[in-house]
């Protein structure tokens, strides 16, 4: 749709001690699109989404947010930008309600008092839309939730706000056929109201029927992104396991190896698992 | 561990004498619970008075709930060792308004309300201690001695007493030269092991130029003795001590320790005993001394005993006053010392 | 009994409108399934009470209740102040010993320097926020384990108190007003009055919240409930209220000691504001969200290094206040104020009550209940009479016998998985 | 395969405070077969895990394992019986690095000390064959591996040991493409080889393809348990959504009201989220 | 420097062979990164010892040295003990006053019963293991908060302490083997041939497990470095029993003093014992998993109560042996032995070690080395002979200042996130 990307990423690179987790990646993400970030287990797609909120301080690189540069340091200045993130590892407070939780950081108050009528109808308004059904009382304690209900709790929070970016990290993973079902459908209305999303997903059909945009990431390094209507859902499962995939990925002088062990591109000493 | 058997008894409703007794704490001396509970229960049994003694660890709060307790209990004389003049006012104040008499036992409650004062004299502790080392040191006829000082707990009002004490005979033969000015420490919470560690590091900061030792009581001096003899310096520098303690009886028997201050605890307790037994049964009786509060002002009916410094020479006097037992003073290798030393 | 047991026990947002009956099914199914808010801690109360005057029937009088409050008073508050602390899983071994210095610098300003007794309190509880701030930012901006910077407190303040005193010597506190705090009562009417205010003013909180609930339509408590809890109340402050009203001077005709001990609206004043505080602002929302997960609440946009000086800041104020109190009952001030075991009973208060050390987990109710525990002990011990050696191990199997009925009323708790 | 089922469990009750999540459930999970155990979000599947292993005691029910009755009282229990569980929530301890977790106590041992070289070879051959190439060191504490790499590591170490029964709790809800598929051949070949195998996916192509027998749980209740070649895939969904299809699931006189909002069939006073 | 350090610092299992500039490489991206071990408290004792140094250089003789060791010994041995209960992420306020108990014990069966020493030894540590057991059970078993027990514990045993003191009154311990435990030194030669002894037994396992790797294929660190390691402990004793074998004695031709203390190899062979312990056994490794995540550990089929109470075993067992050594230093057993500071020190040497509160975190190693900060404090600090008010203060200020070196050392592994 438009033509200035809402956030680019350029050149990050982030090391975790001796270890490069992210080299060089580029990236971006357009408003109205929903872009697939799409990678094998540990290719660094959560930690990219983590730098992205401010969790982790790059090493290196760029962002610019409405094609102006800006720099995150915490996830306070992320969603002070309008980045709202369901992270993979949820991060909910066990001790805290589903309402407290979904409002964490952003009460609704009448003067000096948590206006709690108000957050509880609107959690159970958002809830609702998301076909939760077995969740037996708002006020339980997180704690208490199955994963489906928790993973469902995190989405909800991150979708009650007026936000521009929207990043799921693997929403879907421990959802039933229904709900998930409905969180691709939230996510394909979050688009088309105008928002720019990034869904993370291992799964092509769920992968192929929402986005718009498909990166792909290996080991670290972003090794395409392209329109999902320029590419196929086997070349996609090549570009994760391989790295590349015809004229796509990493350029063949950097010798990868087939499908078994792609070759590390940090230059670190250290490779895969013997 | 008391005789007190209140029962259903209302609070004031009727006067049958009851006493309570509320003792400072355990571990600044070995008097507290050792000696003076004894004294004092054997003195009540006799009159046949009921009694109630307690201990407040040192803590002022516990001690104040103690004497609210003891006066909802019903006590009709209140005896206390106060834990520090402010405490005691608030104590012996709720007392009296509650119609409770009092007696201030071995620290005088500075601007309190208390009929009789009964106690030793902490200075003149303090003075004995001074004296006596500097009478070793003369014996011992060290030329310009450096003197260290180990005092009592920081916190612990006593000790700056004991201390006023032992500077007032000290002081002036540091401003004359005659002896030089060691190490000045305070153990916190009379804590012996602290104890060692301080004099240790006095011992290494003087690189080992310390020729006696103002230690505030026994336990102190017992630490002080430990490192000497680590550095096998033991019985060469004379140590003081305070409270005749059954080790620190040893040590004087073995030469490690100059002397100690004992106190006739028996007779303290016996006195304010009577006292207390006196006022407890509406009775006043005449001190014939008196002392005079600087606070507030007045002149406190007083009984006041004189502490006693002890040395080798005169342990005997304190097995013999029953204050300890040969029993625990001559045990083992100290049979031979307490023989020498004419105990029997 | 506060507004903080109310919330959870209103379980919201169920389709069906509950009946007095569900009400009390849930509850029972809640306390069998190990939810049991200050059940274990009150238990433990009365458990204790009922030993203590069988043992000594002057337990039970009404002059001995009223010691109660001002024995336990200090701890108490610095044990409310330590609650926020332990909220978010820190520590603050110096609580004690700043209780101290706030209460060296009260006595100074006002019996050293002769200031009125309202700079006193000002500048002590001034103290007790810049040593709050300065521990928060320790913690907080440096980095250093909360144990380590306040063991590092616990001993500078130490010395400050000492130096503060003059090395050694105390300063008495004669001031009426300051004195009257811990050692004066209320007139007997003005008691009633203080008591009916708090009654309808719970009344109106709880009438307002079911009103404004049933409007929207979400599930609210019957009112049958809200009225039995309004009702609960009264009966409690009336009951209180009406005991310490007795005349408990062992001797009228030299004084007449009756009326609430001024303390007890003190602390009630208090733990309404930090209840408060907790469990109706963002504020106290997320001080349990740090608690709870510190790094969910650092995404959420939580300034967490804030929210921990701020704690601190707290807990010291509260010190403060305990300080304060402490140096009115002792109606003086000497390097021990806030030393031996006054630390390790508040924090021993706050967990008793229910606090956990792990952070998320308690109230500012907890701390009152536990302090009264402590209290409690303390003043049973006192009429006991033994030997200091008996009287600490009896102390230490008391507490062991309370918190024993604490654990065993929770066991469920755990027997079913649930935290 | 064999006519009596390894696990046999009947008439299971289980509630937390006044919230009934089981009720009167049977299962029976058979050696050489894969039992997939269905169900929506919130339905009970962990629950019921986790009374399996001992973790949750339950109110009320038989555990039959081999023909003879049993009680499992704690995960230890469940362990000397051979039954390996993978958890949802993985229950790793972070302060551990790969090959502690995986040989948590079940340590390897010569003489009194840890034969760490062995284990460490069991280990990186292990996790070899579960597609694991992004894992830099088997001695990195897993508190810092990704989401899929934490999964993989709770798979591995649920497989390690010769056991009877494996459960499997969605183990892969957040691995990639081609660490699914090596999971999902791993659990077939586990069946093979006779153990039985109860796995709990919400994805309904996986279940299809390994599983030899499909059980539904709906709100608690066991609405259906038949062989997978009995069943088609639509039906499986109605079940999981609305707790009956045509002549299974939960007798009509009970009053579901379609997809929507399923009647509560505890007796409860509370619903779903309004 | 021991083996625990050696375990951490070998990244395993990686395909390419390292060379002894991919190590060197690896240690420094580490350190930034934050994986620094021992680091950050060795740099705080450097800094503490360059200041005091230059403040009063009496503090640069071997006699201090020595005196350092005797002086730090019952503190560092409680904190030992500690470790074990803090990895589990419980507390145990009664160490202090356990070891107390257990020296009094000792002292009465030695002196007032007059056995012989080892009958002596064993009732004490005997004792401090009847503690553990009764401990661990009411945590564990009875599920109160190991705060409460302990704090219970630490009323108790004082209580218990003075009963056995009979109220209050020293008892000595003269017994010749007892005062030597803190007292003598072992002969030069003995030093001399212990520190050979540890040497090379820790070569032999350093070479034996480089062979045991690299012959299964196993990656391994580089000969080189391993031989570093050892040439790097080798080093570090001989130095140390180089300067404890100087004549330190004040008069030669009274005394000759020389030669290492004999709580020295006491604590080395603990400390060798309980990593072995923690690091090489399944036991170990346990209380590791229940400490981190004691859920996790419970599905693991480990045994957690018997974890938990173990724990209070040793730790009171350990607090037994701090007690020995306490005892033998001051020659005599009193009321306050094990009570005043000892608790907090313990706990803050563990804790400045590295060891966290919260459980999963720490090794022995740690609480020698914070043990060893908290003995260079107490140590210059009696040197510079201030007042005590003034010297609480410093004494605070010391710990922060050792504190926040370690706080800005660590300060990068928050920063990336790694913990
Ligand atoms: N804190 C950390 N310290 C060290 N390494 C880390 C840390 N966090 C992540 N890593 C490593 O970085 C790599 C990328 O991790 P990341 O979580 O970004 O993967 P991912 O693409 O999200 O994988 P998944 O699909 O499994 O969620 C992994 O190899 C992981 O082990
Ligand atoms: N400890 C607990 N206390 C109270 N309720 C609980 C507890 N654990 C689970 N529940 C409730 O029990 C129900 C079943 O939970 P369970 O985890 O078994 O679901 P599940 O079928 O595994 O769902 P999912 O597919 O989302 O993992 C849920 O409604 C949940 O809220
Ligand atoms: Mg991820
Ligand atoms: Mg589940």
């Amino acid at each position: 749709m438009s033509a200035t990307p809402l956030l680019e990423l350029r050149g990050i690179d982030k090391s975790f001690g001796p270890v490069q987790v992210l080299r060089d990646v580029a990236f971006a993400a357009h408003p109205g699109e929903v872009t697939a970030l799409v990678g094998d287990n540990g290719a660094g797609k959560s930690t990219l989404v983590k730098c992205i909120s401010g969790i982790y301080p790059t090493d290196a690189g760029e962002f610019l947010f409405d094609g102006r540069p800006v720099t995150i340091n915490s996830p306070r200045d992320a969603a002070a930008l309008g980045i709202e993130v369901v992270y993979q590892d949820l991060a909910l407070c066990d001790n805290l309600d589903i309402v407290q939780n979904m409002f964490l950081g952003r009460e609704k108050r009448s003067g000096l008092v948590l206006d709690e009528p108000t957050m509880e109808q609107m959690a159970a308004e958002t809830l609702a839309g998301l076909s939760v059904r077995t969740v037996k009382s708002l006020r339980q304690h997180v704690s208490s939730l199955s994963g489906g209900q928790r993973q469902t709790v995190a989405i909800a929070k991150a979708v009650l706000w007026n936000s521009k970016l929207v990043i799921l990290d693997e929403p879907t993973a421990a959802l039933g056929v229904a709900q998930t079902a409905q969180v691709l459908e939230l996510v394909r209305r979050l688009a088309d109201n105008g928002l720019a999303v990034v869904l993370i997903s291992h799964n092509m059909n769920d992968v192929f029927a929402v986005s718009d945009r498909i990166a792909a990431l290996y080991l670290g390094q972003m090794v395409a992104q392209v329109k999902t209507t320029d590419i196929t859902h086997a070349q996609v499962v090549e570009l994760i396991t391989a790295g590349r995939s015809g004229a796509l990925g990493l350029a063949t002088d950097s010798g990868n190896g087939g499908n078994g062990h792609g070759a590390e591109p940090a230059g670190s000493t250290s490779g895969g698992v013997r | 561990a008391c005789g007190d058997n209140s029962g259903g008894d209302q609070a004031g409703s009727d006067k049958t004498p009851k006493i309570g007794v509320i003792l400072p704490d355990s571990k600044s001396s070995a008097r507290w619970e050792g000696a003076d509970r004894k004294f004092l229960e054997e003195a009540f049994k006799a009159a046949g008075v009921q009694y109630d003694i307690q201990n407040a660890q040192g803590d002022k709060t516990q001690f104040q709930t103690i004497a609210d307790q003891m006066i909802t209990n019903g006590v009709t004389a209140l005896m206390i060792v106060n834990l520090d003049s402010g405490t005691g006012k608030a104590v012996l104040d709720k007392a009296k308004s509650q119609g409770v008499a009092t007696i201030d036992y071995d620290r005088l409650t500075l601007g309190g309300s208390a009929q009789y004062y009964v106690s030793f004299d902490n200075e003149a502790v303090g003075k004995l201690q001074g004296e006596g080392l500097s009478k070793c040191l003369t014996d011992k006829g060290v030329k310009n001695p450096v003197v260290a000082y180990l005092n009592g707990s920081p916190t612990d009002n006593n000790a700056t007493l004991f201390k006023n004490g032992y500077d007032s005979v000290l002081k002036p033969k540091f401003d004359s030269k005659e002896y030089t000015k060691g190490p000045d420490q305070a153990v916190p919470d009379w804590d012996n092991a602290q104890a060692a560690t301080i004099f240790e590091q006095m011992l290494t900061q003087t690189g080992g130029k310390i020729d006696g030792v103002l230690a505030a009581n026994d336990g102190l001096g017992n630490a002080a003795i430990s490192v000497l003899k680590k550095n096998k310096l033991n019985g060469k520098v004379p140590v003081t001590g305070q409270d005749a303690t059954p080790q620190g009886l040893q040590n004087i028997l073995a030469g490690d320790q100059c002397m100690t201050v004992y106190k006739a605890i028996k007779e303290e307790a016996k006195a304010a005993a009577d006292l207390a037994i006196a006022l407890a049964k509406g009775e006043k009786k005449e001190t014939g001394q008196t002392v005079k509060d600087p606070e507030g002002g007045r002149d406190v009916d007083a009984v006041l005993l004189t502490p006693k410094a002890i040395y080798k020479e005169n342990v005997k006097d304190v097995i013999a006053d029953g204050f300890v037992t040969k029993d625990e003073v001559c045990t083992g290798a100290y049979a031979q010392l307490c023989t020498d030393a004419g105990i029997s | 009994m506060t507004t903080t047991v109310v919330q959870k026990e209103g379980p919201a947002a169920v389709t069906a409108r509950p009946t007095l009956g569900s009400h009390v099914r849930n509850y029972v199914g809640r306390v069998r399934g190990g939810d049991i808010g200050a059940l274990p801690a009150v238990l433990g109360l009365v458990v204790l009470c009922t030993v203590f005057s069988i043992m000594r029937p002057s337990f039970l009088t009404a002059g001995n209740f009223a010691n109660l409050f001002t024995q336990g008073a200090a701890v108490t508050l610095i044990a409310m102040g330590l609650v926020f602390v332990l909220l978010l899983g820190e520590i603050d071994l110096s609580a004690g010993f700043a209780s101290g210095v706030c209460a060296a610098v009260l006595a100074n300003v006002v019996t050293v320097l002769g200031y009125p007794w309202y700079v006193a309190v000002l500048a002590a509880v001034a103290t007790g926020v810049v040593i709050g701030t300065a521990l928060g930012f320790l913690v907080a901006k440096i980095g250093i384990p909360s144990f380590v910077v306040t063991l590092a407190g616990f001993l500078a303040f130490q010395g400050i108190v000492l130096m503060l005193m003059k090395e050694g010597t105390n300063i008495s506190v004669r001031d009426d007003v300051l004195v009257a705090i811990a050692n004066r009562n209320l007139a007997p009417t003005l008691g009633w009055l203080l008591a009916t205010v708090a009654v309808a003013g719970y009344a109106a909180v709880q009438l307002l919240r079911h009103r404004n609930r049933s409007a929207r339509g979400l599930v609210t408590d019957p009112v049958t409930v809200v009225f039995a809890r309004i009702a609960g109340l009264a009966l409690i402050l009336g009951v209180a209220v009406f005991i310490l009203n007795l005349e408990r001077s062992r001797n009228v005709l030299v004084v007449s000691l009756k009326g609430v001990p001024i303390v007890v609206p003190i602390i009630a004043a208090l733990l309404v504001l930090w209840t408060f505080v907790l469990q109706r602002t963002s504020y106290g929302r997320h001080i349990y969200a740090v608690g709870g997960n510190k790094e969910a609440a650092r995404r959420a946009g939580i300034n967490v290094d804030r929210i921990r000086i701020s704690v601190f800041m707290i807990c010291s104020s509260m010190a403060a206040v305990g300080g304060i109190v402490a140096a009115s009952r002792a109606n003086s001030v000497d390097p021990n104020t806030g030393g031996s075991n006054v630390l390790l009973y508040a924090v021993g208060a706050a967990v008793i009550g229910g606090t956990s050390l792990f952070g998320g987990k308690g109230r500012v109710l907890d701390a009152v209940l536990g302090g009264a525990v402590v209290a409690v002990i303390d003043n049973g011990m006192g009429l006991m009479g033994y030997s200091s050696g008996v009287k600490y191990v009896v102390t230490g199997v008391v507490l062991l016998l309370a918190a024993s009925v604490d654990a065993f009323s929770r066991r469920r708790s755990t027997a079913t998985g649930s935290r």
